[in-house]
């Protein structure tokens, strides 16, 4: 009875403090420099001398209890017993000796976990949910960031890249996974099919009536019952009536598409963030294993490794060459639906003489 | 019994000072006892100087115009007529100048005799679309000004829902730079009978402006500040002469030339080497003309010459400045076949504007409106990734019909590099 | 009588490949067969594979949560129960990561422990948002793992309309660039009651989220995700330690450093002497990190250290994606009371969010709606040049206030430049 | 009565070649390169070696016709006949032979006509009509510019700039002046007066409805007839309303004031072409020479001048050195008006942590 009636302790995040690598601990705001020993593993220098080593490796994220207690059992045996997790969902080993981290490294890859990500490679996919969890996914997440891994493999234990890459997967437009120099992307093509008998059910109307960006969504009455409908002339396919209706069915097995946009990034290193751009859009949803859109994503990054110069991303490359020659070195195509016609779209439009001929 | 010249305390204040006054020669005017228009530009300082005194304009408009012609004039009625009768009506005609703004002396004292004999000796040299602005006729002035200017080989220019009346750079007459014959191409367009009927019979949507610019340096502003901007361009390399180069790098030093030649590339495509030559990476040079302005000795605009057409910049009308935008980002004008089909593009443009623009909307706000890919396919011409900064951000389209215009695009891309 | 495992074939293929692969971690979990969830995720995987032939997805939300708690729980009821009935009920706990994401492995033990008891025995490593989701407890289950996760020291996370859980990069612990104690002000900001009121009592008008990263650099992604982003920077000068960087020069050559950072400054605020010292235009420096994120033993970030707080983040829905935008130029964070002013900051900023935010409408959609001037009005902070890219271009303002507004500048700018 | 129905001769913009210089008729299209002889003065040399001299000069562009006809004596007397009149109202004097330039220059200063406003010089001012001819000005525009080239003729008469500077007046916010570096420019600061009596005789209603850019007037009945109300919440005082509906009265003697906008370019040497943004505003219409607004220019020219490297146009600098420190140098106040806060106008926020602290 008491038990039934426990309150919740209203703790907020855990202080890391006591489990953090007690280097990491005694050195906390001292470190003076790091450097890259090689991919996948980070030395870091404090004011003291004192270091700490770093050995990063690659998950599905989506992990089984067997796999985190291998892992625990590696971190015990061969680092300190700590593990952090990184804000890309990778794990990462510290150890204060630089003897320990061959064989550690080695324990990973026998366990099958890649060691890389760092410096100048392809990171891990940024993970979402899709059909193994969400409610509104056109496609999925957990096998879309497999199969592409898989793809990327090489770029990811191996520093190859210009820069530090990052790939977002999102398995709808609303976009959990960020904006990043690739992102890979839901594209509907379809406006959403009413199945007006489930909209009688619910009672979320009036959101989803506002929700619509470009009020395409009215209130109608169908079979005497109130329904919704659709002005396909106006709607644009955003997909923003799902989540909140799903009698707003937009999802389809052939119509559903994948679309990829490049050059979006966070830091303000150099240049400013940056959002992504659309690349090239009506990809197959091609499960399991989305080759079509792993195709695209090499075809990208090679064009980009072949042509950036150091530490120039993947939108500071296009940038500095321009989107023409972008279309030509990828040997995607430009079409019209490349051109920005939404709200404030004409600041996207070459107001200049400034062309490459 | 000539009127007396009002007193002018404020203005007088603009008769000081180095710049030479506009108001000196108001009053030149106005001490012409024996010029059919001294009083009238008596009364105009009285007016003036009313304005100034009260920080309020008292012009109000009407309707004037010349025989045949549906524009071109600006009527001017004084709504302070009673104070200042001589000066009541104050129109301007409209009179497009030369091409290129070149004039001998003799033509420019015939002109200032009609204006004598007709108007009111004020002429403005010249208007931002380059018309001759002939300043302060009566309005039974007007016709007999005209037709004095129209006989001597002058015509009206633009005002109202018109085309207007354009203007083009001195160009080949002059500039090493220009890409393009600016005044030829000015004259195919505006001397052409059916676009002088829109200029003249005012019946498009609103107004429609061209300028003609030799080169990217656009001296004549085209891209703030006309619907159709005709800027001169070259496709492929840019022209050295490496001895030239070598010989600035010497007079001039490295570091100028780092400094301010090389480090200012918008694309970093021009770099120093190592023997003091240049060399260009001319398919990621943007054709932006500054190290070739800076160092006009030793490199040229290249040879295959053309012009990038730029579409729609307007002010502050209620959709506030608007940029000209790129339409086509390449079209080779050197032969007569050239000019030709510029002017087809031009009437492409219009057909559309005529059929797609509600009252007074200028052509940029018509594609603010329905977005350049629709004014894309409205005059027939392919979406271009030069067209843009960058491609949408946002995921707002249907792309229903991808497959498709991406065929358009792989079947086209040929074409486009052998046009270059 | 152990439930079959299904077919999977579709999923299998998700086993190939150099990749860890999730489909064989939820096939141990499936074929645990002494665990209470091995029939579930068998469920699972016939459902999964289910969605992998269709390409549709077979979850719907509802209505779950725990004790004492609005949010942090996301349910799941399939749609397709009849024919994967064990899996019928997937829920989500989203539960608070440690600040940094630090763990020892006795913690992250015991946490499978308590997962393998009362889930599923599949967790996300983490959520975008640095929850770890113990995905897939039964409506009855729901409880009794929350308690046993709560009474261990962690709690939960946020969903729907409310404060949601946060990321801190590592920063101090390991990072040399920090300019500020991430882990410390992400705790002082959601281990606080009234905080966590907001995150576990969902009231506001809709999501609200922070990351904190230590530096321009921004590992959390904060500019495009969260509606407060707290970055650090610092005011004032680089540290550069010259005999360090003269070493960098030799080893790696005068071309990279010319070429890789040099002309890599934003501001070109970062040049090279002739000694092959650096010398730094500070004041035109903005801090983006790049010389001293490539060149870490030579430079340093400032003394003076602080952040730079950006509101208004969000992703594509109705007003499509939206970066953060400097509403603090810069504020100290060194001290206890400055970190207790921040606190203060937020508070204002939630207290605005609260009153002035439409149902479902993200802060950035509000600052979109009623323009920045009045947020900054709304929250009491002052205009600062440092929060745009450029002034006004349109003259579509009322500027009634002028002379009162320039007033409170003249009389504050002192203070900025003391603050800095 | 045959005159009486004389028919117009279209003829559009005349043909101008044989009315140019005959060297450059001569040797049209076929120039090699240029350089400055002195300020005001050019020589263009063609690919046969043969030489043009232009000699630049200042004028009120308002010109009664003695003025024209005194330029016109100098032009038969010191040069070969032959005149043009630039983009920016300038008149340029051209002749074949070197010795004739300094006669020509002298003679020019003698009658009072500054020679000058090439290469890094500040330009003349592009004029508009104003209260001499216009129907809507808010302030003048001959007078104007002649109070600001008063202050600036050293500036015109000297290269003393960093890079060309280009100065626009406009007398009312419809700009018919231009984007330059610098623009003078009507603000309006108090809605408009509708003058209800002068409404129910025109018949432009519903264009001047439609031109408001917020939707702020709305039709009324006034006395029992239809005028016009003004929403004062929702008008921006921009002035649109004033020129198709002279009811509408904006202008004030007190309230009308004059705003700065800097940074316009139209060229796409380097960077591209930008518009005009917000320096300051609320300056005095102060008739008969501008004071205030003379000074602000010079302030804004001081700091450029001091600020900018060579060839960097005024926009140039200021993106450059970034607006904390326009502000900083001008000693011009930032204030709440000059965040933008129209449609897109979160496009010009700052959206990064690049800041100058
Ligand atoms: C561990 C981690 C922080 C954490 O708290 O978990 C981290 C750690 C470091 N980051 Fe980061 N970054 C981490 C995510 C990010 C992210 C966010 C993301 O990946 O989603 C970004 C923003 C990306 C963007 O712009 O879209 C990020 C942008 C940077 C940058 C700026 C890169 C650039 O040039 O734009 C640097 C500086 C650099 O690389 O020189 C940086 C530098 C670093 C340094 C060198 C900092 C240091 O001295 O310790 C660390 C090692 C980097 C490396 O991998 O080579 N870190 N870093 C994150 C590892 C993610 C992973 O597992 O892959
Ligand atoms: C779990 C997670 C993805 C993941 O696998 O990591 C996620 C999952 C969902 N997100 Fe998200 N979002 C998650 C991070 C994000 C992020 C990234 C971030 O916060 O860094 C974004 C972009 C930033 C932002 O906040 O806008 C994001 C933007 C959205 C949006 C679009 C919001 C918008 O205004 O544009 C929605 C839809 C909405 O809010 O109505 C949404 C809605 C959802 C919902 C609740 C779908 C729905 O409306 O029913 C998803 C539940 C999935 C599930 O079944 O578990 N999710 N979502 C992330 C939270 C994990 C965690 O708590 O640690
Ligand atoms: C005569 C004129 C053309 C005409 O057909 O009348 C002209 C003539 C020349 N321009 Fe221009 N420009 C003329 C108006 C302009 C304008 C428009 C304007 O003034 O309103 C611009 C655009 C300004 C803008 O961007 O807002 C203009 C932008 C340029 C540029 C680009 C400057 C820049 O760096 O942005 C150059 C190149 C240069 O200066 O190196 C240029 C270069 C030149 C050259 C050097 C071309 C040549 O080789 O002959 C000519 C002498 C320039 C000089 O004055 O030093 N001209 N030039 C115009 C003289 C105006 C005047 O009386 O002051
Ligand atoms: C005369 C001239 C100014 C000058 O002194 O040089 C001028 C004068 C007027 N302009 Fe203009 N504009 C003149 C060039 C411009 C320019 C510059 C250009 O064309 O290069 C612009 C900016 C570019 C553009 O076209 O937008 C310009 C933008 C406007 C506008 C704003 C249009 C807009 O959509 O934002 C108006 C108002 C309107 O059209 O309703 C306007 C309206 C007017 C009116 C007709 C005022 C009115 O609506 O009653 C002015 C008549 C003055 C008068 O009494 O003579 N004027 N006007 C220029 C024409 C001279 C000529 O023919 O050679
Ligand atoms: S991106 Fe869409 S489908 Fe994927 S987890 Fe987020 S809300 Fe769900
Ligand atoms: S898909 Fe988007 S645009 Fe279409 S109806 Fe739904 S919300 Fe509106
Ligand atoms: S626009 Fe180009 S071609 Fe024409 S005058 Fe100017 S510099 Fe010469
Ligand atoms: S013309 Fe402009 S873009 Fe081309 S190389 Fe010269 S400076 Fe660079
Ligand atoms: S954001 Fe900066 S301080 Fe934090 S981990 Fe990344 S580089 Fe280090
Ligand atoms: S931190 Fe960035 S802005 Fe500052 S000097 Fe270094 S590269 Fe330049
Ligand atoms: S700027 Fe305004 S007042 Fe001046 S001439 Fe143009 S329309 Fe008239
Ligand atoms: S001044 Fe502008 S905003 Fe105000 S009513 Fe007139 S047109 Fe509308």
């Amino acid at each position: 009875m008491a038990e039934e009636l426990r309150k919740p302790i209203e703790s907020g995040p855990p202080d890391p403090m006591p489990w953090m690598h007690p280097v990491m601990r005694k050195n906390y705001g001292q470190w003076k420099y790091h450097d890259i020993l090689r991919t996948g593993v980070l030395v870091h220098v404090a004011r003291n001398g004192e270091r700490v080593y770093t050995v990063r490796a690659g998950t599905p994220r989506q992990l089984d209890v067997y796999a985190i207690r291998a892992l625990c059992d590696i971190a015990d045996t061969y680092a300190d017993g700590h593990v952090r997790i990184t804000t890309r969902a990778n794990i990462e080993f510290m150890v204060a000796d630089e003897s320990k981290v061959a064989p550690l490294v080695d324990a990973l890859n026998d366990a099958g976990y890649p060691v890389g990500g760092t410096g100048r490679t392809v990171g891990q996919l940024s993970h979402t949910q899709g059909w193994l969890h969400c409610d509104i996914p056109g496609t999925d997440a957990s096998g879309v960031v497999k199969s592409i891994m898989d793809e990327l493999y090489d770029d990811f234990v191996n520093e190859k890249m210009p820069a530090k890459v990052k790939i977002g997967t999102q398995c709808c437009q609303l976009n959990c996974g960020g904006q990043n120099d690739i992102d890979i992307n839901v594209q509907h093509t379809r406006p959403p099919v009413i199945n007006h008998e489930l909209v009688s059910k619910i009672c979320e109307r009036p959101t989803v009536v506002a929700r619509c960006p470009v009020a395409a969504i009215r209130p109608c009455v169908v079979n005497g019952m109130p329904s919704l409908e659709i002005d396909e002339k106006k709607c644009m396919c955003c997909g923003a009536c799902f989540p909140p209706c799903p009698p707003m069915q937009i999802n389809h097995p052939e119509h559903t598409k994948i679309a990829i946009w490049v050059g979006g990034k966070n830091s303000s290193a150099r240049t400013k963030p940056d959002f992504h751009r659309l690349a090239v859009a009506n990809l197959p949803n091609n499960a399991p294993r989305w080759p079509e859109v792993g195709a695209a994503v090499r075809q990208i990054l090679e064009a980009y490794r072949k042509g950036a110069r150091k530490y120039e991303r993947m939108g500071e490359w296009i940038h500095r060459i321009g989107w023409s020659r972008f279309f030509e070195e990828t040997g995607l195509p430009f079409t019209k639906y490349h051109i920005d016609d939404w709200r404030g779209g004409r600041d996207k439009l070459n107001h200049s003489a400034q062309i490459r001929l | 019994m000539a009127k007396k010249m009002p007193e002018t305390p404020m203005l007088d204040e603009l008769e000081s000072g180095p710049w030479p006054s506009f108001v000196t020669g108001i009053k030149r005017l106005a001490n012409s006892e024996d010029k059919q228009y001294a009083d009238k530009m008596k009364s105009l300082l009285g007016q003036l100087e009313h304005s100034y005194e009260t920080r309020l304009g008292y012009w109000k408009g009407g309707a004037i115009g010349v025989r045949g012609y549906g524009g071109g004039v600006i009527p001017r009625f004084s709504e302070v007529a009673d104070k200042f009768p001589e000066s009541a009506e104050f129109h301007t005609l409209r009179i497009q100048s030369p091409s290129g703004g070149h004039y001998d002396t003799k033509t420019l004292r015939k002109l200032c005799d009609i204006w004598e004999e007709h108007g009111s000796g004020l002429m403005a040299m010249h208007g931002q679309c380059s018309d001759i602005m002939f300043q302060g006729a009566s309005s039974a002035q007007v016709q007999p000004a005209f037709d004095a200017l129209n006989e001597f080989g002058f015509d009206m220019g633009g005002a109202g829902p018109a085309l207007r009346t354009a203007v083009a750079c001195i160009g080949m007459a002059r500039c090493e730079f220009a890409c393009y014959d600016t005044v030829k191409v000015h004259r195919r367009i505006y001397c052409d009978p059916e676009m002088l009927d829109y200029m003249h019979r005012p019946s498009l949507p609103y107004k429609f402006k061209f300028k003609f610019s030799g080169c990217a340096n656009d001296c004549t502003n085209s891209v703030h500040r006309s619907d159709c901007a005709v800027i001169g361009t070259w496709a492929g390399d840019i022209k050295v002469d490496q001895a030239e180069f070598k010989n600035y790098v010497r007079t001039l030093g490295r570091k100028e030339i780092i400094d301010n030649i090389i480090t200012r590339c918008p694309t970093g495509a021009i770099s120093l080497n190592d023997d003091d030559t240049v060399a260009i990476d001319n398919p990621n040079c943007v054709k932006c003309m500054h190290c070739i302005d800076k160092l006009t000795k030793a490199l040229a605009v290249g040879d295959k010459r053309g012009v990038s057409i730029l579409i729609g910049a307007k002010h502050t009308l209620k959709i506030t400045d608007t940029m000209a935008t790129v339409v086509v980002p390449f079209m080779p004008m050197e032969t007569d076949e050239d000019v030709e089909n510029l002017y087809d593009f031009c009437s492409k443009v219009f057909e559309f504007f005529m059929d797609n623009a509600l009252e007074h909307e200028r052509l940029g706000e018509v594609i603010d409106r329905i977005g350049l890919p629709s004014f894309l396919e409205g005059i027939g011409v392919e979406p271009d990734p030069n067209m843009v900064i960058e491609p949408r951000g946002n995921p707002y389209v249907m792309i229903d019909d991808w497959d498709r215009e991406a065929k358009k695009w792989f079947a086209r891309k040929p074409a486009i590099r052998a046009a270059e």
